[in-house]
């Protein structure tokens, strides 16, 4: 009797770690949001950390040696913003590849301060003015 | 309910005797400390650096206290065979590892409460009002996962010869998820309100695996100890 | 226990198995080095993924299958439990320890570097630490049922443990600028060819494991029916003390 | 209550056991009925710690069966260890809590048996008689402790130690007491302290199971006197 009482407890108990880990998962503050979950819902977001994930838009990489000053633009065809990070890009830093960035949007603009590299050779973007497949993004970012 | 009494009367027990050794009290608080500055200078003086190391480096000097107080906490209880007398009484083992849990929780609480303010003064972190009760929380739950863990294993190793060098061995694979999770949590929690979120769902996460390991630990814990 | 004289030769089946596993490793070697084409991006070291991947995979089956024969002794207290929780357990040790490797030759071309703090590498350093905590309480238990017991617990936690884990080591390569590459390979595109050859390699993988933990459990049956101080309880002249 | 002759105090049937690697106990075979006077022999490295702390459920058999009132001791240890006490060789208290805090915790994790006052009833105006002999401190009196009881024992000589344990004991007074060599560490009063309580548990019924090589003590007329050896019982001298 008392052993299945404890028994319920402890399945209770599992239930509840169960429910806090998977909604830590599910929420964009540990994993990443897309440019166009930001645009939804800018207020929200607006001067507070997140991680940005998306594809680096083809022809915005600009790099200031002298200054280790790297902007571009991230997308995922629907929305793009400008990104600043100080530092050098890593090496597998390539224009329509992924990156994850942590940082805040200040008017518009993502300040990065951590710069993450995705290997997404198994996304491709769709061609222009088609819709594209923000499940197939997210997973390749993962 | 007779389980929950007995859990909390041996709580007591322990952390009365945690009062009266009072050299090993004062001896974990100055080894964190130590710990704390020893740390500082291995980091080097780049002050951008140091502000960003601060909450690891509290929290590793938080395990290393966790391991020793775990240790300690068995030791003095298996000194004369006093362990094996508790064993003896019709207590459940459940409550033998909760109240000890208790102990060394309140323990390593407080010993992290004064230890934050020191950690912060040190590495030039400052933390914003707003979010004490975010550190407070972080402090909470992540000194919980701690003591879950070192306590658990502190039993398991009480009667192996080298314990004091296995302890470690054994327990810090085990806390890396723990330990991440408070790291990146005070993190948070330092970058002031308009954060709390994020360091929410880090607390969550904390939350989460404390549980696990509170539900997993006190069902076992009666392998480890019954010979 | 009493009859051993019929299990100290490896029993047939166990040996043409060995032999069938020979043939499929060596079809997979062949599929992987000769049959495979180069990948676009990595090139020939996709070959080594083909060896990487399925050690890696079987390294955490192994833990998971070490920690159920572990679970399945608390409950029933047999001793030939112990031992194939003992011998999945060295498989697991062997299998993450190659898989350790595996992923750091993999960096060294890649990344030119043999260590990276990848998630997937970080975890299999961190499940060789806690493979290696439970063979070092394991030496330092004499009592063979208190052994079995402590680290038939042990492999629990670790098990418990290996999600959380996971999800640390995805989120801690985080705090580092990252140069990430899968290590595991599995950003390659795989043609229907590259799939083929892995899941060949896979079940060498397998039967490799399974070859291995047979004869390791073989062997530690008979070192059980074979344990001389068991023998010392054996026809022991015993009388019934009453105290009536 | 399975498999066991109803009635006996100690029941073992073949039980081995071994410590290290090697095995100590080989097939011990014994009965005790209920309110009897055992003593063991048996040289040192014998195993009669080992067989003690095994019938206290510390130990589990690694073979045969165990019972202690019926209650087998690997399924069932929790309501054999509601029956029984067992005084160590060191005595077995904390040395950071008082002699008086020892004796507190015991009964605080003891759920009230017959004569033994419920926590509940410690603030009644008027205890009965029997509540008066059964507290702690009473108890610390009753072995000649009272001046130490308010002192750490990690203070106390080793045989206030041992005279600590017996507190406990006669305050919790399970069924059946085990004693692991209780003279040793004692001084004559001390001994004979011992003795007393020990024929006053047998004349309330206890059962009592003494490890000793002390060979002065047949004046406690014991209902057997047992010999371990290689693994194994006998009747002494047999």
């Amino acid at each position: 009797m008392k052993k299945i009482v404890y028994a319920l407890l402890g399945v209770a108990v599992l239930a509840v770690a169960g429910f806090l880990i998977s909604k830590a998962l599910q929420s964009s503050l540990v994993y990443f949001i897309l440019p166009s979950e930001y645009a939804r819902d800018t207020a929200a977001f607006e001067g507070k950390r997140v991680r940005l994930g998306g594809l680096v838009q083809a022809g915005s990489v600009r790099f200031d040696d002298a200054k280790l000053h790297l902007t571009f633009q991230i997308t995922d065809h629907l929305k793009d913003y400008p990104v600043q990070y100080d530092g050098a890009p890593p090496d597998l830093f390539q224009e329509n590849g992924g990156v994850v960035i942590e940082g805040r949007f200040h008017d518009g603009v993502f300040v990065g301060d951590n710069l993450l590299v995705k290997h997404s050779s198994d996304y491709h973007p769709p061609a222009d003015g088609e819709p594209i497949d923000v499940d197939a993004l997210k997973e390749s970012l993962r | 309910m007779n389980d929950l009494i007995a859990a909390l009367t041996v709580a007591r027990k322990d952390f009365r005797q945690e009062l009266r050794s009072r050299a090993t009290t004062v001896a974990t608080l100055f080894f964190s400390a130590i710990t704390l500055v020893m740390m500082a200078f291995g980091l080097g003086r780049d002050p951008e650096l140091m502000r960003s190391a601060a909450p690891g480096v509290l929290w590793v000097a938080l395990a290393f206290a966790g391991v020793i107080a775990a240790a300690q906490s068995f030791q003095a209880d298996l000194e004369e065979g006093a362990f094996e007398q508790l064993l003896l009484l019709p207590v459940s083992r459940a409550a033998v590892y909760l109240g000890k849990l208790a102990a060394s929780w309140l323990y390593l609480f407080v010993l992290g409460a004064l230890m934050l303010p020191i950690a912060l003064g040190l590495y030039g972190a400052d933390a914003p009002a707003s979010t004490w009760w975010l550190l407070g929380l972080v402090l909470l739950l992540g000194t919980l996962g701690l003591a879950l863990i070192a306590t658990f294993y502190a039993g398991l190793t009480a009667n192996l010869q080298a314990r004091e060098a296995l302890l470690p061995v054994l327990m810090f694979p085990v806390i890396v998820p723990i330990m991440l999770g408070a790291v990146r949590a005070t993190e948070a929690a330092l970058m002031g309100s308009a954060d709390a979120p994020l360091a929410l769902s880090w607390v969550q996460l904390l939350g989460g695996f404390d549980l696990v390991y509170l539900v997993v630990c006190a069902s076992i814990f009666h392998f480890v100890v019954d010979d | 226990m009493s009859d051993t004289s019929g299990r100290t030769r490896r029993p047939r089946w166990l040996t043409v198995f060995g032999l069938v596993t020979l043939a499929v490793v060596g079809v997979g070697l062949y599929a992987a080095l000769i049959v495979s084409p180069p990948d676009v991006n990595q090139g020939d070291l996709i070959r080594v993924m083909y060896a990487h991947v399925p050690v890696a995979w079987i390294g955490f089956a192994a833990v998971a299958a070490s920690a159920f024969w572990g679970m399945l002794y608390l409950w029933r207290g047999r001793a030939p439990d112990d031992v194939r929780a003992q011998a999945t357990a060295e498989a697991a040790l062997l299998f993450s320890v190659l898989t350790v490797i595996g992923g750091m030759t993999y960096s060294k071309p890649t990344l030119n570097t043999y260590w990276t703090w990848d998630a997937k590498l970080t975890l299999t350093a961190l499940m060789v630490a806690l493979v290696v905590g439970y063979f070092i309480v394991r030496a330092l238990i004499e009592d063979p049922q208190r052994r079995a017991r402590v680290s038939a617990v042990i492999m629990l936690v670790v098990l418990v443990s290996l999600p959380f884990n996971y999800l640390a080591a995805e989120w801690f390569r985080t705090l580092h600028p990252a140069k990430s590459i899968n290590l595991d390979g599995s950003g390659v595109t795989m043609a229907p060819v590259m799939v083929r050859v892995l899941l060949i390699n896979v079940l060498g993988g397998a039967m490799v494991f399974f070859y291995f933990i047979s004869e390791r459990i073989r062997i530690g049956r008979l070192a059980l029916a074979d344990d001389k101080t068991f023998d010392s309880v054996r026809g022991v002249a015993r009388e019934v003390v009453s105290v009536r | 209550m399975s498999g066991g002759q109803d009635g006996l105090a100690i029941e073992l049937r073949g039980v081995t056991r071994r410590m290290g690697g090697e095995y100590v106990l080989r097939g011990i075979d014994l009965e005790v009925a209920p309110g009897k006077l055992v003593v063991l022999r048996g040289s040192n490295g014998t195993g009669k710690t080992t067989l003690l702390r095994l019938l206290a459920t510390r130990l589990r058999p690694a073979g045969g069966q165990a019972l202690v009132f019926g209650h087998d001791l690997t399924r069932e240890a929790a309501a054999a260890r509601a029956r029984l006490g067992l005084l160590t060789v060191m005595g077995g208290s904390f040395p950071l809590l008082t002699g008086r805090e020892n004796l507190e915790l015991a009964t605080a994790l003891t759920p009230r048996r017959p004569g033994l006052p419920a926590r509940a009833e410690a603030g009644q105006a008027e205890p009965t008689e029997a509540w008066k002999a059964r507290t702690p401190l009473a108890t610390l009196g009753r072995v000649g402790l009272e001046h130490g009881a308010d002192k750490l024992v990690r203070t106390y000589s080793s045989g206030m130690k041992k005279r600590l344990g017996l507190a406990r004991l006669l305050l919790l007074d399970p069924d059946l007491w085990l004693l692991d060599e209780p003279y040793a560490a004692l001084d004559d009063l001390g001994k004979r302290l011992m003795d007393e309580c020990v024929t006053a548990a047998q004349a309330r019924g206890r059962t009592v199971f003494m490890a000793s090589h002390e060979s002065d003590r047949d004046h406690l007329g014991p209902d057997a006197v047992i010999e371990l050896k290689d693994g194994t019982l006998r009747m002494f001298g047999a």
